[in-house]
């Protein structure tokens, strides 16, 4: 188990480091050469407009990971309030009000609904951050309001009430304590599920510029010269998949050494 | 409709740019080009296939009889029909040009070549031509006659429809014109139309036999091949015509397939599911060149690529901005980072290597240092510009990236501008200063009628001179083909000095075909006569 | 079981709340789209007038929410309207396209529970050995690979490297049955994301099942150790593992879109995609209904297999 | 006669603890053997040897011979062992199909149902045939507990390990349960009875082996144990069992606490009709009943924390508010309530004295610093150190739990504490402990009065007044002495003799 944590945190460490230092190191874009050119200087040859491939992939990591985390943490920041508050008040009209029309949301299919939203206007990195957010929001908010549902219910928020606790310390303080864990295995599978999405949102050309440096738009854009020039697409595919498998294998580990101790 | 004389030439915008051609429109959407993309490929490129003699198109041997075709084209789904009339994909227009003919068609020149109809006069006016039919028949044995051209005529020109030819035939009179025997119609114009022919040519005007409404279930018409089955959105199956008054094809059957992602087409031809492919990318193309397997067809000039400069408002209004831009662009950079190399550079002007085009003027190169000069005096040294594009057509996002660096050198900064792709036509007819422009295949007279007369319809320059209208009347009202030429060459020398439109390039239209197709033609720009032909295709 | 009854209803007729929220929801997105029917229609030829033209005869100038009524009062009794862009009625696309998504989707969940299930219990049974870590990393590593790349791989490595497969069902469009060998890449790529989240909820729930105190009691009783696996313990991984696969199922009905794109089968995907791009409302709210009953009908389906195996365990609605 | 099962000098060592030391033990055919200790004392972990099962990753010598090996065993929650997606019919079958495998295939599904349906009838579960079809979660304890047992019986088990069948029951249920165990005895299954409630072992047990950190004390035939104990810890056990008398009433004070009638509704049931009760302060009053009698949501309407009531509850003679989100803080600090589970009643993230401490501060608004040094105080004189009370309450025992929970609410100085069953579920010697401490609060504070809801009479005898609940009905009510001593209510009347019966001697009579 040790060295599944050790593999996962390999796995997910290349990727997010290029994609988080990657830009400090780019520097100015060399000379445009024709596009999917191998050698000539460019470590990874050329793209579909030119540019050199390494360039791009040091640059076009941080989009897609910082994406991903603000959406994850856009969807918890809706998502913890609505489930906690929809579990702990005891006006049931107030929970209904929270909780059904979410589980209405869940049975749109949420690729279909970012191409609608995306298409409606073309939203930027922020547009395509708030988006993967919105399809996740539901699913996100019926986890927290279960785990809080079966906290609330137990003696220890009663006899807290009992003291005249304040709600914020019974809420948060008690409640929300007790449902972090399982918000932390939630989350850790959740962000691949956005990882997914977004690269997903990219390769459709959705919410990023098309000839934006972001690893999913070069596996995109870059498909066409496979044949010529395979790194263009074969180096940015691996990454994602890294990232994800990485922050898989990672969230796995935890989940076992937490259920452990 | 606006009273302003029309002399409009056969409305003709190539579908290849119509954001409708699912292909392009979703160039963004799983455009997965580049044949199968994927880790595995690496094995692929180092294999080297025996590369066969010579690209295809080239009649080796003699024709044989017999076979079927397959051929894959991107399509518009469970919305297609086969009302010729209606047609407005590749693949209306493939499928069209299999059962229907049109009385003329577009040379590889883009001028008027006689089909249906054997022969054509004018009268002095230029404004009555008497128009000779051919011996031909329809599939049901019934002879083609003036009735059946009328009726084709009138039913496109149906005020309640949209039909696509008919802005095109606004300048037939048809009430006035009438059939002066079986095989001879007199067409009555509103206005003298030097270029008429190029009408009877126009995109969609399709000769239907008289009466006929419904062509999903049995159409019926005089192309070179019959129905057998039409499923929209799937496949479309014809078999020979035998008696084809311009000679029986060479296959028996020919099948449409759609296939709207471009990977899945050339994935089709390699694994042999289709004998031809349509429409593929250009690196695809480089991909696959000498691999062996497959033939790539480049068809040279199919489509313009451009920027259109707003010439009615700030900062274009001044013309001494537009030839600062002009001097900016490095054409060869642009033809080989968004085209990938497929394609000849522009000079600023529409229609290179069609009739009347203007190749004495010289190719402009670029000339920063001219450009910033010229910037100054128009007061506008640092320049800040809004570049409209989209992913709606192939390499408008490449060009608008290519470009935008290009114009840092001379202190332009541009800021590009991502359109939605099904509305991006609209918005830049009038919104904006600066966009990505491209144009199918047409006669240079359509293009001018079309986008340069103070009542287009779609002037995406907004370039209205009362003289330059005028300019254009003269040529359609000279019969002289040598004196027209040189009025074309006058317009032509003006917009090349202060035109809107920064032509940059020429895409070549590529499609590829198995290795025992022949007889596909390969100088034939998308549009024209000999373009998506199979009644001169054979199987070896 | 009178309550079984009730919570069914229930369940239906919140059903039927999701797919008019998701009809509207659908409707209003499809209205906002920039550009409508005729502008698309009308493509880079945008003359005012023959756009007009266009407009008028779809009779787009009706303002929406009259569109929208005319609409939904033809729902009923069936009728889902007209194409814009072909005046045919919608129905006859969604009889088209729905032939290949089903045969899809059902290939896909017909195999996806065996080998789901089987990999589930079999990395379970060997907890920790070879094979679990096996299954688990292998599952993780194709879990994370997204369809668009998955796909292609399949089509470069078996159609075209190898030359097992047909690479496309190209022209196969209106009998995909005849051509079987053009469904296998397909169904691959359909399957690999579910088989794996199913194979990881079954192995969880097993390894719980296995360790519980009922499980110990029918060991202690002599019960065999198959009966145990099968008759004790998979029933009750089964339940959580069924709830949650029918929350992944708009992942498939997005995993389908993807598909029919790249192996050229004209199924519901397709037609969603070319009538959103020609802004064909009518089209795009029928299948809208379509893709909204479906969720609500397989939600309900995995809902009702959950309720059987964990009865007790208070069903969400 | 031989041995049905024998252990033989067993030690058991596990995580460095030494959990069973030289343990010897004979089991036979149609006898009881009771191993009485508190928990902890390594009576489970010796039981669970003669199943073959010991803990995990634990050093065991010493031998467990059973001849012919087949050991029944019926847990304390005998729901854990019924699997909950499968109907009782199937559950059985699979260990009747281990059994009928012998004979020819044709016969095997009849004879396989006709022993299921024997082994129900000997388990004593009427109708069994809808008990086939029915789920583990839809029957009762008591009817779980059977299927268990029936199970144990279907295996043709010689010998059957019961871990702890009675803690937490009412007597009526306990009284069921030894007269079950009493009839597999009387079949020739040896029973093996793993328990701290003395009644039980007292009515049942042939031989007793008393047992204390993992060694037998003491061990010998039942007689001889109960009259002459001869190991000090077996005495202190016998003497926590015998009954303190009722607390003498100081004289009525005045009346603190009222209800007018009221209904209390659980969804859309009726769970409680109860017409008014008074409550004196100084005095202490039982409410005594069945499990589901409606008791605790009783108690629950009093302290606010059950909405759903359309009764009017008066302190002091003021109304106060249905739910204790609208009391003030002086109306929260004087009705208070403890809760049958202390650990769930405990955040287990935070040291046990702050939480005590909380309810100075935020009922008396007393400073952090005071309440604190206030909590020591009153925790100190519950008998809990220092140092225990700084931990985190995973590292406190239940009892100990329960002193800190009394300790929370006497720093809000009640007027009225509710205690709802406080004392189920603890060994003798800590509920013992337990009822001191109330008998000691009730005398020296006397402005406080007490609720007791609790179903065993141990614990109400306690009390100064008993109410008698039984499905949802106040029965009778009246003073202690009158109610233990002169029931009228023929519910009341059974209650009383069933508990009386129960200590009285062993099941040869009966």
């Amino acid at each position: 188990m040790r060295h599944r944590f050790a593999l996962g945190a390999l796995i997910v460490g290349v990727p997010l480091a290029l994609a988080l230092l990657g830009p400090l190191f780019a520097g100015d874009p060399g000379p445009r050469a024709p596009s999917f050119t191998l050698g000539g200087g460019h470590w990874l040859g050329t793209d579909f407009v030119g540019r050199d491939v390494w360039w791009q992939v040091l640059l076009g990591g941080r989009s897609v990971v910082l994406i991903a985390l603000a959406a994850t943490v856009l969807a918890y920041l809706v998502a913890l309030p609505v489930g906690l508050a929809g579990a702990l008040t005891h006006r049931t009209w107030l929970e209904e009000l929270l909780m059904r029309p979410l589980d209405v949301l869940l049975a749109v299919p949420s690729l279909l609904m970012i191409l609608l939203v995306a298409s409606v206007f073309t939203p930027g990195a922020v547009g395509l951050a708030l988006l993967v957010a919105l399809v996740n929001i539901p699913d996100a908010a019926r986890i927290v309001h279960a785990a809080a549902a079966e906290a609330a219910s137990r003696p220890a928020v009663e006899a807290l009430r009992m003291q005249g606790e304040t709600w914020w310390r019974t809420a948060v303080g008690y409640v929300g304590r007790s449902v972090a864990r399982t918000l932390a295995a939630d989350a850790g599978v959740r962000l691949t599920g956005v990882l997914y999405l977004v690269a997903t949102a990219a390769f459709l050309g959705v919410g990023v510029e098309p000839d934006a440096a972001d690893w999913a738009v070069m596996v995109d854009r870059n498909r066409t010269g496979l044949f010529v020039q395979p790194w263009a697409v074969v180096v940015p595919a691996l990454l994602i998949v890294a990232l994800t498998m990485g922050g898989n294998l990672l969230v796995d580990a935890v989940l076992e050494k937490r259920k452990r101790t | 409709m606006n009273d302003v004389p029309m002399n409009d030439a056969p409305v003709n915008d190539a579908p290849v740019n119509d954001p409708r051609f699912p292909g392009l429109r979703r160039r963004g959407f799983l455009a997965v080009a580049g044949g199968a993309a994927g880790l595995g490929a690496l094995a692929l490129t180092g294999c080297a296939g025996s590369s066969t003699a010579g690209t295809s198109g080239k009649a080796d041997g003699k024709p044989k009889r017999g076979g079927r075709l397959r051929a894959a084209f991107a399509g518009g789904g469970a919305s297609e029909t086969l009302d010729p009339h209606l047609s407005n994909l590749f693949a209306d227009v493939a499928r069209a040009k299999a059962l229907f003919d049109k009385l003329a068609d577009y040379g590889p020149d883009l001028s008027a070549q006689p089909r249906l109809a054997s022969k054509w006069e004018p009268n002095a006016g230029l404004d009555r031509w008497k128009v000779t039919l051919r011996e031909a028949t329809f599939h049901n044995g019934k002879p083609v006659t003036a009735q059946d051209v009328l009726y084709s005529y009138r039913r496109i020109t149906d005020p309640k429809k949209a039909y696509r030819a008919k802005a095109s035939l606004e300048p037939i009179d048809l009430r006035a014109s009438r059939a002066v025997d079986q095989r001879t119609v007199e067409f009555v114009l509103k206005r003298p139309t030097a270029e008429f022919p190029n009408l009877l040519a126009a995109f969609g005007a399709y000769i239907v036999p008289e009466g006929a409404q419904d062509f999903d279930e049995k159409p019926v018409g005089s192309g070179p091949f019959r129905f057998v089955s039409f499923a929209p959105g799937k496949s479309a199956v014809c078999k020979r015509n035998e008696d084809y008054w311009d000679g029986a094809p060479y296959l028996d059957e020919l099948e449409f397939v759609v296939a709207n992602e471009e990977s899945a087409r050339i994935n089709a031809l390699l694994g042999g599911q289709v004998e031809y492919a349509h429409e593929l990318n250009p690196t695809t193309a480089r991909a696959h060149e000498d691999q062996g397997q497959v033939q790539i067809v480049r068809l040279r000039n199919s489509a313009m690529q451009s920027f259109a400069m707003k010439t009615d408002r700030k900062p274009f209004d001044d013309k001494r901005v537009r030839e600062a831009f002009f001097l900016i662009a490095d054409r060869k950079e642009l033809v080989d980072g968004a085209l990938s190399g497929a394609g000849e550079i522009g000079n600023d002007l529409f229609g290179k290597g069609y009739e009347y085009y203007a190749d004495s003027l010289p190719q402009r190169e670029q000339d920063i240092d001219r450009a910033k000069a010229l910037l100054k005096q128009a007061g506008a040294a640092d320049l800040k510009v809004t570049l409209d594009t989209s992913p709606v057509a192939a390499g408008f996002t490449e060009a608008a990236a290519i470009f935008r660096d290009q114009a840092a050198k001379a202190g332009v900064t541009v800021r590009i501008k991502t359109g939605s792709k099904d509305s991006y036509w609209k918005d830049i007819l009038d919104s904006g200063t600066l966009c990505s422009y491209r144009s199918g295949a047409m006669p240079i007279e359509a293009h001018i009628s079309q986008r340069l007369l103070t009542g287009s319809t779609t002037n995406a320059t907004k370039w209205q001179h009362k003289d330059f209208d005028d300019l254009y009347q003269q040529a359609q009202s000279t019969k002289d083909k040598q004196q027209r030429a040189a009025v074309y060459e006058r317009m032509q020398r003006r917009l090349y000095a202060e035109g809107g439109f920064l032509v940059w390039g020429f895409a070549d239209w590529i499609l590829a075909t198995a290795r025992n197709v022949r007889g596909v033609e390969a100088k034939a720009p998308a549009n024209s006569l000999d373009w998506a032909r199979f009644d001169k295709v054979w199987l070896a | 079981m009178s309550g079984l009854r009730s919570w069914v209803a229930r369940r239906l007729l919140f059903g039927v709340v999701q797919t008019v929220a998701v009809v509207l929801l659908v409707f209003a997105l499809t209205e906002a789209l920039p550009g409508d029917a005729a502008v698309a229609l009308a493509g880079d030829q945008p003359d005012p007038e023959r756009i007009a033209a266009i407009r008028e005869a779809m009779e787009l100038d009706r303002p929406a929410h009259e569109r929208l009524a005319d609409w939904a009062a033809g729902l009923p009794h069936g009728d889902f309207g007209t194409s814009l862009a072909s005046g045919r009625p919608v129905s006859t696309y969604i009889t088209d396209g729905f032939g290949p998504t089903l045969l899809l989707a059902a290939l896909t969940v017909a195999l996806l529970v065996p080998v789901g299930v089987g990999l589930g219990v079999l990395a379970a049974r060997h907890e920790g050995k070879l094979v679990d870590r096996l299954v688990s990393s292998v599952t993780l590593g194709v879990y994370a690979v997204p369809e668009f790349a998955f796909g292609v791989l399949l089509i470069t490595v078996f159609a075209l490297r190898l030359g097992w497969l047909p690479p496309t069902a190209v022209g196969y469009g209106t009998d995909l049955l005849a051509h079987p060998a053009a469904l296998v890449l397909p169904v691959l790529v359909l399957l690999s994301r579910p088989v794996c989240s199913l194979a990881r909820l079954v192995r969880a729930g097993m390894i719980d099942a296995l360790a519980s105190p009922y499980a110990a009691q029918a060991r202690r009783y002599g019960v065999p150790g198959a009966r145990v696996r099968y008759g004790h313990a998979l029933p009750n991984a089964i339940a959580p593992a069924a709830q949650q696969l029918a929350r992944t199922i708009d992942w498939l009905l997005c995993g389908v879109i993807v598909v029919e794109a790249l192996y050229v089968i004209p199924g519901l995907g397709t037609v969603l995609m070319n009538a959103v791009a020609e802004r064909d409302v009518p089209v795009v709210q029928g299948l809208a209904v379509v893709f909204g009953v479906t969720t609500v009908v397989l939600n309900l389906g995995a809902d009702l297999v959950a309720r059987r195996f964990a009865p007790r365990a208070e069903v969400a609605a | 006669m031989n041995a049905v099962a024998e252990i033989k000098d067993l030690r058991v060592e596990a995580g460095g603890r030494l959990i069973v030391d030289g343990v010897n033990l004979r089991v036979l055919p149609g006898r009881i053997t009771a191993l009485v200790g508190a928990s902890g004392s390594g009576k489970t972990t010796t039981g669970l040897a003669l199943l073959g099962e010991y803990p995990a990753g634990a050093r065991v010598t010493g031998d467990v011979r059973v001849p012919d090996g087949l050991v029944g065993y019926v847990p304390q929650h005998p729901g854990a062992v019924l699997n909950p997606a499968r109907r009782i019919g199937a559950l059985l079958r699979d260990i009747a199909r281990t059994q009928v495998r012998r004979l020819p295939r044709g016969e095997r599904r009849a004879a396989a149902r006709q022993r299921i349906l024997h082994a129900l009838s000997l388990a004593q579960l009427p109708d069994a045939e809808a008990m086939l079809r029915r789920y583990p979660h839809q029957l009762s304890g008591g009817q779980q507990q059977r299927v268990v047992l029936a199970q144990a019986l279907l295996l043709g088990a010689r010998v059957v390990v019961a871990d702890e069948p009675t803690t937490g029951q009412d007597a009526l249920t306990k009284r069921r349960i030894v007269d079950q165990l009493a009839a597999v005895a009387r079949q020739g299954i040896a029973v093996v009875l793993l328990s701290h409630d003395l009644d039980v072992v007292r009515a049942l047990a042939d031989e007793v082996l008393v047992m204390r950190d993992g060694r037998v004390v003491e061990s010998g035939r039942a007689e001889r144990l109960w009259l002459a104990p001869r190991h000090p810890w077996t005495a202190e056990l016998l003497a926590a069992e015998s009954t303190t008398g009722p607390v003498e009433p100081t004289g009525e004070g005045s009346v603190v606490l009222e209800t007018l009638p009221l209904t209390a509704r659980h969804g859309r049931t009726t769970v409680l009709r109860a017409p008014g009760l008074t409550l004196r302060a100084g005095g202490c009053l039982a409410v005594v009943g069945r499990s589901g009698s409606g008791k605790t949501t009783l108690a629950r309407c009093l302290a606010g924390l059950h909405r759903d009531h359309d009764g009017e509850i008066l302190l002091d003679g003021a109304p106060l508010p249905r739910s204790l989100r609208e009391r003030t803080r002086r109306q929260l600090a004087a009705v208070q309530y403890v809760f049958q589970d202390a650990r769930a009643a405990f955040d287990e993230h935070r040291p046990v004295l702050h939480q005590v401490a909380r309810t100075a501060v935020r009922l008396r608004s007393v400073p952090e610093a005071d309440a604190l040094t206030e909590a020591l105080a009153t925790v100190t004189g519950l008998g809990l150190t220092e140092e225990l009370v700084r931990r985190r309450p995973a590292q406190l025992s239940g009892g100990e739990l329960q002193r800190a929970a009394l300790a929370r609410v006497l720093l809000a100085r009640p007027r009225v504490l509710i205690c709802d069953e406080i004392t189920s579920g603890l060994d003798t010697v800590t509920r013992r402990g337990i009822l001191d401490t109330l008998a000691g609060l009730l005398r020296d504070r006397h402005d406080l009065s007490l609720v007791l809801i609790t179903h065993d009479l141990d614990t109400a005898a306690l009390a100064t007044r008993i109410a008698v609940l039984d499905a949802g009905d106040l029965v009778e009510e009246g003073p202690a002495r009158q109610i233990l001593t002169a029931p009228q209510h023929p519910f009341t009347v059974s209650l009383m003799e069933t508990t009386a019966r129960l200590t009285a001697r062993n099941r040869t009579l009966t």
